[in-house]
């Protein structure tokens, strides 16, 4: 073990900011441009310390700022916020966004993505992205229910796919299987341009009752926050800015192992004692810990909040004692969750923790300064408005353009093609399109995953969509479907992106459910190029419009770019998750023709439709 | 015929979930004292012929590519003199290389 | 009969026992594997689930648990206890079962509709089946493997105690196509499959798992 | 402070399905020559104090009741000098006794 290199004259505060104003800071190795740099400078009135660099860093990053997608994500916004069922209960900007589905009962899901560490570590990667989304929805107030995860890879007789596949596979089961959660759904989709780029998206749906709402917010001074769940290690130090946000041709120095491990088994505790946590009333706000660690949780706490935070950082439990206070900061360490608890609550809140084998710690309290601020060993390290961290982020309008090629690619029509001619090789066609990894029955990934268990699984694979019953009772019930057809995207990105909306609202809804509301995991190539920026501008617009049409609001969803092999950026990807409600699930409608069997007829069959 | 172990850890900076499970459950039954636990894998191989440099060489190869995940783990590769089996239940006590 | 259920820390399927010992005719009590207390039930299932992440073996922590030291002492008297996959790797563990559950064949994870045979319908657990019915039940497990010395295994299929065998193909390269046994005296049952995920039409492979929470009344009154 | 080694690995008549798998492989992936995988388990235990013959049983004791099932596995213990992390990528050739 090396030595704890804890308080040392080394240790960049902010007294010493102020007396050496004019240090060299890396913004730029950091991923900051040198406009955001002189931002930083100018919101503190001073430089930045390291740890206050690390901060805005890696919460300005494109991954967590959304600085080039804003512009156009914020036209969901203008979508009525309520669907044919209810008001929505919180939209865009909470965790995730919560329906109103009847009988008291709200759901919450959402889809993220975790493309690039899955390709780095693909176990791994698939595991903790499965592990995130589900702590978002857990941070709801809502019990995680099922789950389910839209991949595409390269082709399947790709050496590289011969890695990432069983892998990613492993990991999405791996974990999601560890905690209980049921694999009601997803897609498996092959194509050249995901071979240097897998896309692993994961969708997570909870339930809670409408009196179960939880926020995300430290208000009430003095409330205390508490950080729970696993001990902080170096894991994806920098991953978020650098494994994130940039290409990884581009590479980038990593001093800590830019990989994390997932530990479901810790993530079942922390879902456990959670709920029970709500149920005892203990909670005052909570927000878990994902891309961005501590910066982030501690930023959108404090910013959503009605005043400032106060946190001694090394009060957080190590799991290695030699990581500096920025590093504790940013580490992305899994099964971690933080919560803003009164006073009077604190000692409950730590019991139920020690009933489910749970670490916690007090870190720090609710002030009304309007300040972040943050203490190493008793030296202030970090003193910022928290806004100006968690929201206040650079806002770019990247150019775009219709890229010169699209007219050619739009003029190579299928019709082009030549058509079977005969019996025979339409035959032939058949049989290679049925033995197709795109069609091909996708039992060999989904027998790898429980879909049985919590015993409320009414539809799952091979299924058009997921369904999963509510309450037993009243036999109240969700779907849910994910889709797109990335080459339709790519063909024209705002009809596509429609098609991608249109094919899952049709799979809830020839499942017996009413569609809803939808969420989205847009993954694209690089916003610096301005055919992609175009591609997502018209992605976003396609589905604002259709949604508008079908009036689904869009609940949430997540951006993944830089999505791209070199210069050669994947299938535009606007994956779209849509959910329904459905009274009574026995009134389900399974798909798959039923045959004649003993004595019960078989079913008729209708072509519905031009 | 020789006999290679190749030993496979997680790397000292990764979580090591499996190790903390076993360190957490030692003080419930009774067991102080132990202040870390990792755990990762043991391959036993025999391998033809002699453990030339040559041979280890390919077993180290064989430990790269197959049986550890560069990204997370490390691994060391050993020749012995006898399988876990044929010292079943014992402290050999001695310290190794 | 009050059927109590434990939960471990990992446990997953405790809450469908739950369900199933209601469905089955009984009183559910749920058990915490921290308390060494059977709270006055008649019998006890072992739901399934990864306890304790099952990252050392299965099942190998969670047989140290207080509740375990209550269940093993309860069982040697006779109390009715199924172990349901994770379960059955307890009760292996806790050396009531004979045997080990080890990694599948195929190195992967399995979830499938499994036709099975019940073997032996004399435990407390499988008396609402006939002698040799065939039914299919959910099974998922990643270590379902039961592997056992030769002679253990003569002895258990000579002393009866195979309660359910796979059929068709082996899905997980388990000896003799093992799927269930009980001890002795026939009231520990260890399970792979998961009967708990097939007693509704709704949301299993069907109800053909029933029997094995409907049994205990026929037990009790045979 | 004591390095303390617990290898655990299936009996010789156990199924072995990881080793078969690994063995499976390794044609495919170009290595011959290897004529038998047993793949098992090893932990590395950071242990207080001296390694006395007294703490050695008392981890002998915890990889006979914890780290294995003598149903299915053979387990060894013995002190080490430098954990697999220290040695990373190497072939330290030696023959362990
Ligand atoms: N990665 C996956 N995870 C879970 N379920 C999947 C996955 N891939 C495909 N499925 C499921 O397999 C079934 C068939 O998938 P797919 O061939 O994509 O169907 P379709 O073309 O009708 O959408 C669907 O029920 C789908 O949800």
């Amino acid at each position: 073990m090396p030595t704890p290199t804890t308080p040392t004259d080394a240790l960049d505060t902010v007294e010493a900011a102020l007396t050496d104003p004019d240090r060299v800071q890396p913004w730029a190795e950091l991923g900051l441009k040198e406009d955001e740099y002189a931002r930083i400078r100018e919101i503190l009135g001073r430089r930045p310390t390291s740890s206050e660099l690390a901060m805005y860093s890696v919460m300005w990053s494109e991954h967590c700022s959304y600085k080039s997608t804003k512009v156009h994500l914020k036209q969901f916004g203008e979508l009525a916020q309520e669907t044919t069922a209810g008001k929505m209960l919180a939209g865009i900007g909470e965790n995730a966004g919560v329906l109103d589905i009847g009988q008291g009962y709200a759901v919450t899901f959402k889809v993220e993505s975790h493309n690039h560490p899955s390709f780095v570590e693909p176990y791994q990667g698939a595991a903790t992205g499965v592990g995130g989304i589900v702590r978002d929805i857990l941070a709801m107030g809502a019990r995680p229910v099922a789950v389910m995860d839209p991949l595409r890879f390269g082709p399947l007789d790709a050496d590289d796919t011969q890695r990432v596949l069983p892998g990613i596979v492993a990991g999405v089961g791996g974990y999601g299987n560890c905690l209980g959660l049921p694999n009601i759904g997803g897609e498996a989709v092959f194509d050249e341009t995901y071979l240097g780029n897998p896309l692993v998206n994961a969708l997570c749906v909870g339930v809670l009752r409408h009196e179960d709402l939880h926020l995300a917010k430290a208000s009430g001074v003095g409330n205390q926050v508490v950080l729970y769940g696993a001990r902080t290690g170096g894991d994806g130090i920098g991953g978020v800015s650098v494994l994130a946000s940039e290409t990884f041709d581009e590479g980038g120095p990593a001093k800590r192992p830019s990989v994390q491990v997932g530990d479901p088994f810790m993530e079942k505790l922390l879902i456990e004692c959670t709920l029970e946590l709500f149920a005892a009333g203990v909670v005052a706000g909570i927000q878990d810990l994902g891309g961005a660690g501590l910066s982030c949780a501690t930023s959108e706490l404090a910013s959503a909040g009605d005043g400032g935070m106060h946190v001694h950082l090394d009060r957080v439990p190590l799991r290695d004692s030699t990581l500096s206070p920025e590093e504790v900061l940013m580490s992305e360490s899994q099964e971690r969750m933080m919560a803003v608890v009164e006073p009077d609550d604190v000692a409950a809140f730590l019991a139920i923790c020690a009933k489910w084998d749970v670490e916690a710690a007090v870190v720090g309290e609710v002030t009304d300064t309007g300040r972040l601020e943050i203490d190493w060993h008793g030296r202030r390290v970090v003193d910022v408005p928290p806004r100006s961290v968690a929201h206040d982020g650079p806002t770019y309008e990247r150019p775009y353009a219709r890229p010169d090629w699209q007219d050619a690619l739009q003029a190579d029509v299928a019709e082009a093609l030549p058509r079977p001619a005969g019996g025979e090789e339409l035959r032939a066609t058949l049989l290679r399109m049925v033995a197709s990894p795109n069609l091909c029955d996708k039992s060999w990934i989904t027998d790898q995953y429980d879909r049985y268990v919590r015993g409320g699984t009414v539809l799952a694979q091979p299924e058009d969509a997921g369904m999963v019953r509510v309450d037993e009772e009243t036999g109240l019930g969700v779907a849910v479907a994910t889709d797109c057809n990335g080459r339709f995207a790519k063909l024209d990105p705002y009809a596509g992106a429609q098609l991608a909306l249109a094919e899952s609202y049709r799979n809830v809804a020839t499942a017996g459910a009413t569609p809803l509301a939808v969420s989205d995991c847009l993954n694209f190539g690089s916003p610096e190029d301005p055919g992609v920026m175009w591609q997502f501008a018209e992605a976003c617009r396609g589905l604002k419009d259709a949604c508008a049409t079908l009036r689904t609001p869009v609940t949430g969803g997540n951006v993944s770019l830089y999505n791209q092999t070199g210069d050669t950026a994947i299938l535009p990807t606007p994956v779209v998750a849509t959910l329904g409600v459905i009274e009574d699930v026995t009134q389900r409608t399974p798909s798959g023709f039923r045959p004649v069997a003993d004595g019960t007829p078989g079913d008729e069959v209708f072509l519905l439709g031009e | 015929m020789a006999r290679v172990v190749v030993d496979v850890m997680p790397k000292p900076e990764i979580l090591d979930p499996q190790g903390k499970a076993v360190q957490g459950a030692l003080p419930r039954l009774g067991f102080s004292g132990v202040t870390e636990v990792r755990q990762g894998k043991r391959f036993e191989l025999e391998v033809e012929g002699e453990a030339t440099p040559e041979r280890l060489e390919e077993v180290r190869r064989m430990a790269e590519v197959l049986l550890s995940n560069p990204v997370i783990e490390d691994f060391e590769v050993h020749v012995v003199d006898h399988t876990v089996a044929e010292a079943a239940g014992t402290v050999t006590g001695q310290v190794t290389a | 009969m009050k059927v109590g259920v434990v939960t471990f820390p990992g446990s997953l399927d405790d809450v469908d026992a739950q369900r199933a010992v209601g469905l089955g005719g009984h009183e559910a009590v749920a058990l915490w594997h921290g308390d060494a207390d059977l709270r006055g039930v008649d019998a006890v299932v072992l739901p399934g689930g990864f306890s304790y992440g099952d990252y050392l073996r299965c099942g190998a922590i969670s047989r140290f648990s207080p509740v375990m030291t209550e269940v093993v002492a309860a069982a040697e008297r006779g109390m009715p206890v199924l172990g349901i996959c994770n379960g059955f790797q307890v009760l292996c563990e806790s050396h009531l079962l004979p045997g080990a559950l080890i990694r599948n064949q195929r190195q992967k994870f399995l979830c499938l509709d499994q036709p099975l045979r019940i073997e032996n319908n004399r435990t407390p657990w499988t008396s609402a089946y006939d002698e040799g019915a065939e039914v299919t039940i959910v099974l998922k497990n990643g270590e379902g493997s039961f592997v056992a010395d030769t002679e253990t295994l003569d002895r258990l299929e000579g002393e009866g105690r195979v309660v359910a065998r796979y059929l068709g193909a082996n899905p997980n390269g388990s000896l003799r196509d093992i799927a269930g046994i009980c001890n002795e005296r026939g009231n520990v049952v260890g399970l792979m499959p998961h009967p708990e995920h097939s007693v509704e039409e709704l949301t299993g492979s069907g109800t053909d798992g029933l029997g094995f929470f409907t049994s205990l009344v026929a037990a009790a009154f045979a």
